[in-house]
């Protein structure tokens, strides 16, 4: 087995340990982080996949680290939100978790009014 | 036959299509305040005239229009290509943005003066967003630059689910920004072994080397199981219905009616176009069978739902299964022509379940607005004091039934047409019962609004122009069986091709 | 021992470090713990990003993965640390758990399973990208890749990065909207934050610079240059020798937009006079590019930076 | 091995050792100032080691510059550091 096919496996295990954190946490905080291990995991295989196309002298397949970039950056952009949501959430409704039961839990009685207000929408 | 990679006739339109959004989605954040929802409205007009000149290049030249970006012909480079369901799922957007903008100016119109508020500026940006990210969805012929879309496609359509800013609404549009972000990782993982098995992310390239290899069949599982969690489909679905019931109306029109279409579209590109030649239709059941457990399940809750919203979101939980069914009835059709019929059965579906769901959507505001609830146990008196409204109701909830001359009645016609042909008798059931519990929840909301009441229902005035352009949606939805017959051959334009591929 | 061995054993030896890291962020006790640990991830793995031959991707990942995801995310565990108690007592529910363990292993099988089934020798675009970089007058081919032959993801990429900032102030209380993102940072009592500061904000605007020029034909470039760019205008902030601007200014917007527009008007200028959109005619394809690059920086470091300090918090009045 | 590589080879050996040393103390060590203690201590002596062992290896000046310029950040960095989070440990009175 050579380094790339190394790091490739290395990159399938990190992606799966963070689809499992992903799914099992129920702090927002850490399924963030989670996916942040499992798109590190993608980027990684990404990497492998350039690593094995090096040729002309290059040490890697240049199109796919430009891509892998553009990946990166975009995670950023999906973590920034993610984070400033959860924030909100939390200045909200004093919960991290994404279970409908926890609202209830942290809610504080309001007097019979229906914040949505109009056509701003409802749930049930 | 080779794949069109330069540029054709009207291949600059497709950039000019794209612009318009994008330019538009930088110059409302630059001006904000009532700039914002001014260049909305104003960037209609031309960007329909940008897709109405793609659609005539294509019907004039019976071909793709491509157009190679930069000069760097692909593999280096990438193209935008427009082929007949392009253009018919671009038009589709364009109409039901128009609706749903003007619906809008009443609820997130910018107050007077220079200072700007939040909810007009968000949701006039993200509406172009919502727009330049479909347009690259339905234009980009290439892998990567569909990852690029589907994150577009994300980022415009989480932050409208939360635009009041309740704690449920918190929730509900951080649950789907979670399941939208595991979908596009495993999507792009997906594009990257695709890449490391072929050196190219051209659709049309990948059509022309397909081979039905161990990378190829994993790539193309994690990249649906991604698209298939941003799509909804059962049962992956959970995030939807609170997301979808829970933002204001004009948004819910915006995520039912064209957003999870985006997700969807690329699922077919990546089925039928760039891997058509080796998928197999027993994968394609399995695709279908999910579809059927969606149309099930979405159409039972539904009935069970008290509120109103609720209930026309689980419906688009139930509609999206009838999308999926296309898959087997392509691949496994005994002719070309029961594989055409599939393709626009299950394209019109999508297109009638657009206009039809965002119509509903806003008529289930106006009714909100009107009555101050959407209970729909109490919707007695509605249809008197909200005529326009409730008829606009029942017009797309006739379109979501199936009913002629609907465009979903066409759509389930040539799907039904197309099951019999190739002997999947089985789907037909499918297709059947699903119309039946759409009309059981349809007439659940219209029986209890029809009931007249012995006092008049008092309510808040709601704008009439509102109730108009929902309406005029909703008649659309309803006349779409009429209209789609010309579109049908639209469809299979430039897909010559690739359909040939896909035997 | 030949060198070939040695770096087998650094690659095995990184490989399993990351895992062990991972395992770590994964199980933490404390949110803190985790995001420290994700922290000292990043910095691994931007090392194991060189090994891989990709010291464009390695600057990215240590910039952005490790260091403004980190802070990101530092911020914010300890602003929810009241929050993890509830978390934490959660019921477990052994029926996710399993469906978690068998999505996981299934993906994780699959990338694996995939990953030794890679055709050999393997398919690659790196002798066309060489082939295609003299025309754009750069060297560095990883960068004629997001500035020529991919230019247009690399826009979209810009909108994208522009409307997850539109979707992170849309967050905001109505009531504070057109104010100053993140809350009041302390005061820095000893002046040891402020010395830092004004030592390094000089020699990183200059070390950003650099990154932009010598990203033309060596690794670097915008991204990487507008992510230092960020991180230094987050020093001065916390260090409060700058504060954040009120969101609805007039040059913060033209900042933000600037990059994508930039790229856009290009885009169409290259349309009306011929070459296509986002093409370069030729001699001049290196002075255009560089100029777009120098708008993309400005763009992207403004962009990055509001990306973390979050939606207003504070009324545009409160200067401190 | 030339007198040089051997020199290098040492200096190099060193810093790596202080390294070692500097993470034993994080670990092991009672309380945040000591554990700061052992970190920037070692840190900066090991960092600083080995680009010494480095030096004379610069294929340029402009080479010898930068590595001479990361040593110097890297004191700048870590010793603001850990000013700020022994300030930080001694406000919260957490001694562990």
């Amino acid at each position: 087995m050579n380094s790339a096919t190394w790091y490739g496996l290395v990159g399938a295990a990190l992606a799966g340990i963070g689809l499992y954190g992903l799914i099992v946490h129920p702090h927002a905080l850490r399924k963030i982080l989670s996916f942040n291990l499992l798109g590190a995991g993608v980027f990684l295989i990404a990497g492998v996949v350039a690593r094995r196309g090096a040729a002309a002298g290059l040490p890697g397949d240049p199109v796919l680290q430009g891509l892998v970039i553009t990946g990166i950056i975009v995670a950023f952009a999906a973590t920034a939100l993610a984070v400033a949501l959860l924030l909100r959430l939390a200045e909200t409704a004093h919960t991290a978790s994404l279970a409908e039961a926890a609202l209830d839990r942290q809610r504080e009685p309001v007097a019979g009014s229906d914040p949505a207000g109009g056509r701003t929408g409802s749930t049930g | 036959m080779p794949m069109q990679d330069a540029t054709t006739a009207g291949g600059a339109w497709l950039v000019l299509a794209l612009v318009v959004p994008v330019a538009g989605l930088l110059l409302a954040l630059l001006l904000g305040g009532r700039g914002a929802q001014r260049i909305a409205l104003l960037a209609l007009p031309p960007g329909a005239v940008a897709v109405a000149a793609v659609v005539m290049h294509l019907v004039e030249s019976g071909e793709a229009v491509v157009y190679q970006l930069g000069g760097w012909p692909p593999p280096l480079g990438i193209v935008l290509r427009a082929d007949g369901l392009s253009a018919a799922m671009m038009a589709m957007t364009v109409v039901v943005l128009a609706a749903v903008a003007l619906y809008a100016r009443a609820d997130f119109s910018a107050p007077s003066g220079q200072l700007e508020s939040r909810r007009p500026f968000v949701f006039w940006t993200l509406l172009l967003g919502v727009w330049a990210a479909l347009l690259v969805v339905f234009l980009a012929g290439d892998l990567f630059t569909l990852y690029v879309a589907l994150e577009l496609v994300a980022f415009s359509a989480v932050p409208l689910v939360c635009l009041d800013g309740r704690a449920e609404t918190l929730q509900a549009a951080l649950r789907y920004l979670l399941y939208a972000l595991a979908g596009s990782v495993l999507y792009l993982v997906g594009a990257v072994l695709i890449y490391g098995g072929y050196g190219t992310l051209d659709i049309g390239r990948l059509a022309q080397a397909a081979r039905a290899d161990t990378v190829t069949v994993i790539a193309v599982a994690l990249m649906t199981a991604g698209l298939l969690a941003k799509t909804a489909l059962f049962p992956l679905h959970l995030w939807l219905p609170p997301a979808h019931a829970g933002a204001p109306a004009a948004a819910s029109a915006l995520l039912s009616g064209l957003v999870i279409k985006g997700s969807f579209f690329i699922v077919i590109r990546l089925w039928l176009d760039a891997f058509g030649s080796v998928m197999t239709p027993a994968a394609a059941q399995l695709l279908a069978a999910l579809g059927a457990g969606a149309i099930v399940v979405g159409s039972v809750v539904a009935l069970q739902q008290a509120r109103l919203k609720l209930m026309v979101a689980y419906s688009t939980v139930a509609q999206i299964g009838y999308l999926f069914l296309m898959f087997p009835l392509v691949l496994g059709a005994a002719s070309a022509g029961a594989a055409a019929a599939a393709v626009a059965g299950g394209l019109l579906q999508a297109i009638s379940h657009a206009t039809a769901k965002a119509a509903m959507f806003m008529a289930a505001g106006l009714v909100y607005a009107a009555l101050g609830h959407d209970r729909v146990a109490d919707l007695r008196g509605a249809a008197r004091a909200l005529p326009l409204t409730i008829a606009a109701f029942a017009l797309s909830g006739i379109a979501l039934i199936g009913l002629p001359p609907a465009g979903g009645f066409l759509a389930k016609w040539l799907l039904l047409t197309s099951a019999l042909e190739s002997a999947q008798w089985w789907w037909v059931v499918v297709i059947a019962l699903g119309g039946l519990l759409t009309a059981a929840y349809v007439f659940l909301v219209l029986s209890k609004a029809l009931t007249t009441t012995a006092e008049p229902v008092v309510i808040t005035p709601v704008p009439r122009s509102s109730e108009v352009i929902v309406l005029a949606l909703a008649i659309i939805s309803a006349l779409l069986g009429v209209a789609a017959l010309a579109p049908l051959d639209l469809v299979l334009i430039g897909r010559a091709e690739v359909m040939s591929g896909a035997r | 021992m030949n060198i070939v061995a040695i770096g087998l054993a650094l690659d095995l030896a990184f490989g399993l470090l990351a895992l062990a890291v991972a395992v770590f962020a994964l199980r933490a006790r404390t949110t803190y713990a985790a995001v420290v640990g994700f922290v000292s991830f990043g910095v691994l793995l931007a090392l194991v990003w060189f090994r891989l031959g990709a010291p464009d991707v390695a600057l990215t990942e240590a910039a952005i993965g490790g260091g403004l995801t980190g802070l990101l995310m530092l911020n914010a565990s300890a602003v929810l640390r009241a929050t993890e108690a509830a978390a934490a007592a959660e019921p477990r529910r052994p029926g996710v758990r399993l469906v978690a363990l068998l999505a996981a292993a299934t993906v994780a099988g699959g990338l694996a399973a995939a990953v030794l089934a890679l055709p050999s020798p393997a398919p690659t675009l790196a002798p066309l990208a060489v082939a295609g970089a003299p025309a754009t007058g750069l060297g560095n081919p990883v960068a004629a890749t997001l500035m020529a032959f991919r230019a247009t993801d690399t826009l979209l990429e810009m909108v994208v990065l522009v409307l997850a900032l539109v979707g992170v102030w849309s967050l905001t209380r109505d009531d504070l909207w057109g104010g100053r993102p993140g809350r009041r940072h302390q005061a820095d009592s000893k002046g040891v934050l402020v010395f830092f500061a004004r030592l390094l904000l000089p020699v990183g605007v200059v070390f950003a610079v650099f990154l932009l020029f010598v990203g033309a034909d060596q690794p670097g470039g915008a991204f990487q240059g507008g992510t230092v760019l960020a991180a230094l205008w987050l020093l001065a902030i916390m260090a409060r020798l700058a504060d954040t601007p009120a969101i609805d200014q007039r040059w913060l917007r033209f900042w933000l937009i600037a990059g994508p527009a930039v790229f856009v008007a290009v885009g169409l200028a290259g349309l009306a006079f011929g070459v296509g959109f986002l093409g370069y005619p030729e001699p001049w394809a290196k002075p255009i590019i560089l100029a777009v690059e120098i708008v993309k920086i400005v763009s992207v470091g403004v962009t990055l930076a509001l990306l973390v300090a979050g939606p207003p918090m504070r009324p545009r009045g409160d200067d401190r | 091995m030339t007198p040089l590589q051997i020199l290098s080879a040492v200096l190099i050996g060193a810093g790596v050792f202080f390294f070692v040393a500097g993470t034993v103390g994080l670990l092991r060590f009672p309380d945040t100032l000591t554990r700061l203690h052992a970190l920037t201590k070692a840190d900066n002596l090991g960092i600083g080691l080995i680009v010494l062992g480095l030096l004379p290896f610069a294929a340029n000046a402009l080479v010898a510059l930068k590595l001479i310029l990361i040593w110097i950040l890297v004191l700048l960095a870590s010793s603001t550091v850990s000013q700020l989070a022994g300030f930080a440990a001694r406000r919260e009175g957490r001694q562990r």
